[in-house]
């Protein structure tokens, strides 16, 4: 458990890849506001998703220092993620397997 | 390390109200949370008996309605989120984790304070709400009931959402101290199996409350502004809402009984002098329900206009969640083979719990079976089974654990005769409260009844007398408590004989816990 | 979140004491960033919470969600993720920056980050009071007369619209006034290639609040 | 627990009114007995065991073993092939109880804060008694008007929760004459446990009659007025002066009574009519807002017939 104190062993990262990224965020926001504009019906919402969960994944990976942190942190992130999915299919399940019932009188 | 003066330790060391209220130290932040805890138990008995008092016979008997409404509310909303859900985490554990893992704190123990005071000022949002019209929705707060009723529901909700943190500070605290502060030595499988059921329930704290903090804010929204997301009239549905609440409560629920089989696991170990039967099983099992149990909350909706298909799913998830838990009991069985079993009144309330929580746990699965639930959903058939499972599970592992560790926490022993005294009158005293009740359920008495038919007249008289009875047991047991804190005969520092870590330091501990630090060598409940 | 006991050496370096249960500043550390991450974990079920609100009912109630999409100006909501997303970028040089052991450079970073937070809030405030001028408001509150009033239950969209930007904001606000609290610890020269653990702690929770607006913007403003 | 055999365990059952009822109780005998058997072994095995081991001197160690594979894989798959064989059985009763029936006498419930309102495909509407003929589906749709309500008979072992803003539905085949307790199963306020109704199966020819006839046939208007204030009223308002949920209602005929927000109104008739199809608009000064309105549910002879009553009431 112990390391060694004097050379903090911390993975600096270079300063030019802090600035890739960021232009890759404005690229991909500039994408979804593009993709927008089209109409994919019900495909729209997904593709959204999709681009955030891009930004989302530079952001964590570079500049929350995941790609060179403890594997743990990573396996919190994404059960957290799994939670949410696990909600939304059970009670979606729920909501759109209901037989609709109509009124009689 | 701790200061060598012998007859220093964690109580006497610094003295004075401030430096309880500001401290930093686990065990003191342990001590503070018994204290609360027991003030809540009190409270939420009370409320116990005097709805046990109003239903002895058909209709009102010491007050009407809407108090009864009022009355039944605050016994489940104090029993469930001020007493069960930190009951064993926060005061035992606190106490008892960095001490079992051979750490000197809580990985934040700043942290751990403010998640004390979250609990303080929640319970006192809470209360408040009595003197501002009070609150009558049920500790569940389904809408659309729960945005059109009395105004305390708001002060009610409040309240619970700021005891939620408490909550989710705590269990943060656990699964960083088991993370990065364990004794050189200790890996994973030598942790003692009280702290693997305190890392699941921490691991189930951090991801299911923050859904009931999201939940309970949209209904104070709902309540002040009308948002419409569960209210009907404004194109909200209100089965979402019982989605919400209960992939939060039924963690919840898991959240109230592994600890218990925690603490009913170090009890089996120290009374029967040999190592836990199946030790890895055990410890598997305690992640594998915290785990599942994030699947299954539908069977709480079986009946509430849930689809069908939904509804078979979750049964069948349900029926899962069971295995780990036989598992566990059976486990708890096999251990007593071959053992040299000891009768202390620890040991008493740790056979307690075996014995009601089979049978809490065979009516689980009665319940799981959707065939049979629409019959008794909703019913007191319900109102037995989780009872069998919070005050049969919980609060016999509770009071097992309080007269297991006294010794360790105040130096002093507690009075054995009368410690089986309450042993008996609770046990004895809740088969014949909760037994009944199955019965009530079976013939179709709903729960929250203020008046009830008369055919359920006599089990639900022969139910209050039984709930006197635990009440006198609880009662006395306070007493044994308080006697034993402040003047107990002087405890050994290893009255059991355990081998788990906290017992081979001075009791009460010293600020730092141990002399010198411990390195771990074997398992936990090395006794050959 | 670790005690801070402060002292100066004699080299006017500031030097930080771990905490007493701790091994060393490594172990101290580590068992920060691990409890900030497993606080991000809850800060994500919490929205997430929201947002799997939101998507259910976006599905159930198409035309209330594109209806009330047409209220909302996507231009201010682009210049708002542009702007956080620099302002992740400057938290993020911040602590490079402590860790090549440069202060000056840290204390600019600091300040432009909130900046940025100042200009989110600004654009956030116009949007709100353009809302509130016309009376789209949640629930009860709603007195907006135009002729989109006709589609029922339109509220609903602004109580998601409000609940989730108000929440969002709510975090922000926390979030600036922890980078106050580090510019102060800053100016006293804290920070160095030694000891940065409160910089990373709270970027990783600035970070985690660009995090929630990169899937708000496109879930509430695209969708029209 | 409830004594070995399942058929004497389900005597504590109310009697069974359908078919799927009896299925329902085999069920519940089948959990029963498993349950009897698990706790005997689990309970039996820990005291027998409490007493063989019990410590002998003072240092005696525990001995035994610490796993056993096959041990641990049986108990842990037994458990399991049980728990499928109840979650098999329960999933073929639940589809049975759940699958509405093509065609069958269609009936609409209107669940309210404390009384149910059974309306006919006819028009006639009941409050409080639901007759239905023997051997023949019924089909009940039911709505609330305002919270959560659940519709349950013990008899027929079924029940279902009654939603606000849609519609849920809930069927039986009755197979016994008789009358059978309704209650309501989900918490909905004070009266939550005095929203009680009855379901009387009778023979069809006493169904039709009963359809036909209408009960408020020769009497005055003061007597239809008492039928439906004992119907639908008594569970909040008392015919003396004193409280109960809502105002008493002796002596009140023409009294000015003081409002919240301090106007008063003089009570007759176009106060009584509005207080019953829309109550929020005038509260009494002390009430809570807790009267959900009637609209649509009492006829002009019923709406009459309950002033009349009131005005009976000096």
């Amino acid at each position: 458990m112990a390391h060694d104190h004097h050379d903090n062993e911390h993975h600096i990262i270079p300063l030019g890849t802090y600035f890739k990224v960021l232009g890759a965020l404005l690229v991909l926001t500039v994408l979804t506001v593009a993709a927008s504009r089209f109409d994919f019906g019900s495909f729209n919402t997904i593709i959204n998703i999709g681009i955030a969960s891009i930004k989302a994944s530079l952001v964590l990976a570079i500049f929350m220092h995941l790609k060179y942190d403890d594997r743990l942190y990573l396996v919190l992130i994404l059960t957290s993620v799994f939670f949410l999915i696990v909600m939304y299919f059970f009670s979606v399940l729920d909501l759109f397997t209901r037989i609709s019932q109509g009124p009689i009188l | 390390m701790a200061s060598s003066d012998p007859n220093k330790n964690y109580l006497n060391e610094k003295s004075g109200l401030m430096s309880w209220l500001t401290t930093l130290d686990h065990k003191r932040i342990g001590v503070m949370y018994m204290i609360a805890v027991m003030f809540f138990f009190l409270c939420g008995g009370i409320f116990a008996m005097l709805l046990r008092t109003e239903l002895i016979h058909a209709g009102p008997t010491i007050m009407n309605s809407q108090q009864y409404n009022q009355v039944m509310t605050l016994h489940g909303a104090i029993m469930v989120f001020m007493v069960i859900i930190p009951g064993i985490p926060a005061f035992m554990g606190n106490f008892f984790l960095p001490m079992q893992i051979g750490a000197k704190d809580v990985a934040f123990p700043k942290l751990n304070l403010i998640s004390w005071y979250c609990l303080i000022i929640g319970a006192i949002v809470v209360v408040a709400s009595l003197f501002y019209h009070g609150v009558d929705t049920g500790w569940t707060f389904y809408t659309p009931y729960s945005i059109k009723t009395m105004n305390g529901t708001t002060l009610v909700v409040a309240g619970a959402f700021i005891i939620g943190f408490s909550s989710i500070l705590t269990g943060l605290n656990f699964v960083a101290t088991v993370h990065k502060l364990r004794a050189p030595g200790m890996s994973f499988f030598r942790m003692p199996l009280f702290v693997w059921a305190l890392y699941s329930t921490a691991i189930l704290q951090v991801l299911a409350t923050p859904v009931l903090g999201i939940t309970l804010l949209l209904l104070v929204f709902e309540r002040t502004m009308g948002i419409g997301i569960f209210d009907p009239e404004m194109g909200g549905d209100p089965v979402l809402f019982q989605h919400f609440f209960w992939f939060y409560s039924h963690p919840a629920v898991y959240i109230m009984i592994l600890p218990a089989m925690g603490v009913v696991s170090e009890l089996m170990a120290t009374f029967c002098r040999k190592p836990v039967f199946g030790y890895k099983a055990v410890a598997f099992s305690s992640i594998g329900i915290a785990a599942v149990s994030f699947f299954v909350w539908g069977h709480h909706m079986f009946v509430s206009g849930q689809s069908e298909v939904a509804g078979i799913l979750f049964s069948f998830i349900t029926m899962l969640v069971g295995v780990p838990t036989a598992i566990k009991c059976f486990n708890w069985v096999a251990t007593m083979y071959k053992a040299s079993i000891r009768f202390d009144s620890p040991f008493l309330f740790a056979l307690g719990f075996l014995f009601l929580f089979t049978i809490g746990g065979v009516t689980g699965i009665m319940l799981a079976t959707i065939g049979f639930d629409v019959h008794v959903h909703d019913t007191y058939f319900v109102v037995a089974h989780f009872h069998y499972v919070m005050v049969g599970g919980t609060l016999m592992a509770i009071m097992g654990g309080f007269y297991y560790w006294l010794p360790k926490m105040f130096g002093r022993m507690y009075n054995e005769f009368w410690a089986r005294v309450t042993f008996v009158l609770i046990f004895v005293g809740f088969n014949v409260t909760f037994f009944p009740q199955f019965i009530l359920g079976t013939m179709g008495m709903p729960r929250r009844y203020f008046d009830y038919l008369p055919e359920y007249q006599p089990l639900n008289t022969i139910s209050s007398i039984g709930a006197y009875t635990i009440g006198t047991g609880f009662l006395i047991a306070l007493f044994v408590i308080l006697h034993c804190i402040f003047k107990g005969e002087k405890a050994p520092d290893n009255p059991w004989g355990a081998r788990t870590l906290e017992w081979q330091t001075k009791s009460p501990p010293p600020h730092e816990n141990f002399y010198q630090q411990p390195v771990v060598t074997g398992g936990p409940y090395e006794y050959r | 979140m670790s005690t801070a006991n402060v002292s100066h050496s004699s080299s006017g370096e500031y030097h930080h004491h771990t905490a007493h249960h701790f091994e060393n500043a490594e172990a101290e550390y580590n068992a920060s960033k691990f409890g900030v991450w497993l606080f991000l974990c809850t800060e994500i079920l919490m929205f997430g919470g929201l947002f799997v609100g939101y998507i259910i009912y976006h599905q159930r109630y198409p035309e209330i969600f594109h209806t009330g999409a047409k209220f909302l100006d996507w231009r201010l909501g682009a210049t708002n993720t542009v702007v956080l997303l620099i302002s992740s970028l400057t938290m993020a040089l911040s602590i490079y920056y402590a860790q090549v052991n440069n202060k000056k450079m840290v204390l600019v970073n600091l300040y432009v980050t909130l900046a940025c937070a100042f200009v989110f809030l600004g654009i956030k405030w116009i949007e709100w009071s353009h809302k509130i001028h016309e009376g789209l408001l949640p629930g009860r509150l709603f007195h907006y007369d135009g002729p989109e009033a006709a589609v029922k239950d339109l509220p609903m969209y602004f109580g998601f619209y409000f609940g989730m930007t108000g929440l969002h904001a709510s975090h922000v606000i926390c979030g600036m006034a922890l980078i106050v609290w580090l510019i102060v610890r800053a100016h006293k020269g804290h920070f160095g290639k030694n000891y940065w653990t409160p910089l990373e702690c709270v970027g990783l929770f600035w970070h985690l609040v660009d995090l929630i607006w990169i899937y708000l913007f496109p879930l509430l403003y695209l969708i029209g | 627990m409830f004594f070995s055999s399942p058929a004497y365990a389900s005597t504590f059952m109310p009697p069974a009114g359908t078919a799927i009822a009896q299925q329902v109780d085999t069920l519940y005998g089948f959990l029963v007995a498993i349950s009897f058997i698990s706790c005997v072994l689990v309970i039996g095995g820990f005291v027998y065991f409490s007493f063989k081991y019990r410590r002998q001197s003072e240092n005696e160690k525990g001995g035994g073993l610490s796993h056993h594979n096959l041990l641990e894989f049986l108990w842990s798959f037994i458990p399991f092939v049980l728990f499928m064989v109840a979650f098999v059985w329960g999933w073929i009763v639940y589809s049975h109880l759940r699958s509405m029936p093509k065609d069958g006498l269609e009936i609409a419930i209107q669940a309210q804060k404390w009384n149910w309102t059974f309306v006919y495909k006819s028009g006639k509407s009941s409050s409080g008694e639901f007759y239905v003929p023997i051997d023949q589906d019924v089909k009940m749709v039911m709505t609330s008007k305002d919270v959560i309500h659940s519709f349950y008979v013990p008899a027929f072992r079924n029940k279902q929760d009654v939603v606000p803003g849609r519609y849920t539905t809930l069927w039986f085949h009755p197979n016994k004459i008789g009358d059978y307790q309704i209650f309501c199963a989900e918490y909905c306020g004070d009266q939550h446990s005095g929203m009680l109704a009855k379901v009387h199966v009778v023979s069809r020819q006493k169904y039709e009659e009963w359809l036909a006839n209408d009960e408020f046939k020769g009497l005055s208007l003061e007597q239809v007025g008492q039928k439906v204030y004992t119907s639908r009223c008594m569970v909040c308002h008392n015919t003396t002066d004193e409280k109960k949920i809502g105002p008493g209602w002796k002596g009140i005929w023409g009294k000015e009574e003081a409002l919240e927000g301090g106007s008063t109104v003089k009570v007759d008739e176009n106060y009584l009519r509005e207080s019953i199809v829309n109550p929020n608009a005038k509260i009494v000064k002390g009430y809570p807002p807790a009267m959900t309105s009637f609209a649509g549910q009492l006829s002009e002879q019923e709406m009459l017939g309950v002033i009349e009553y009131i005005k009976s009431l000096k």
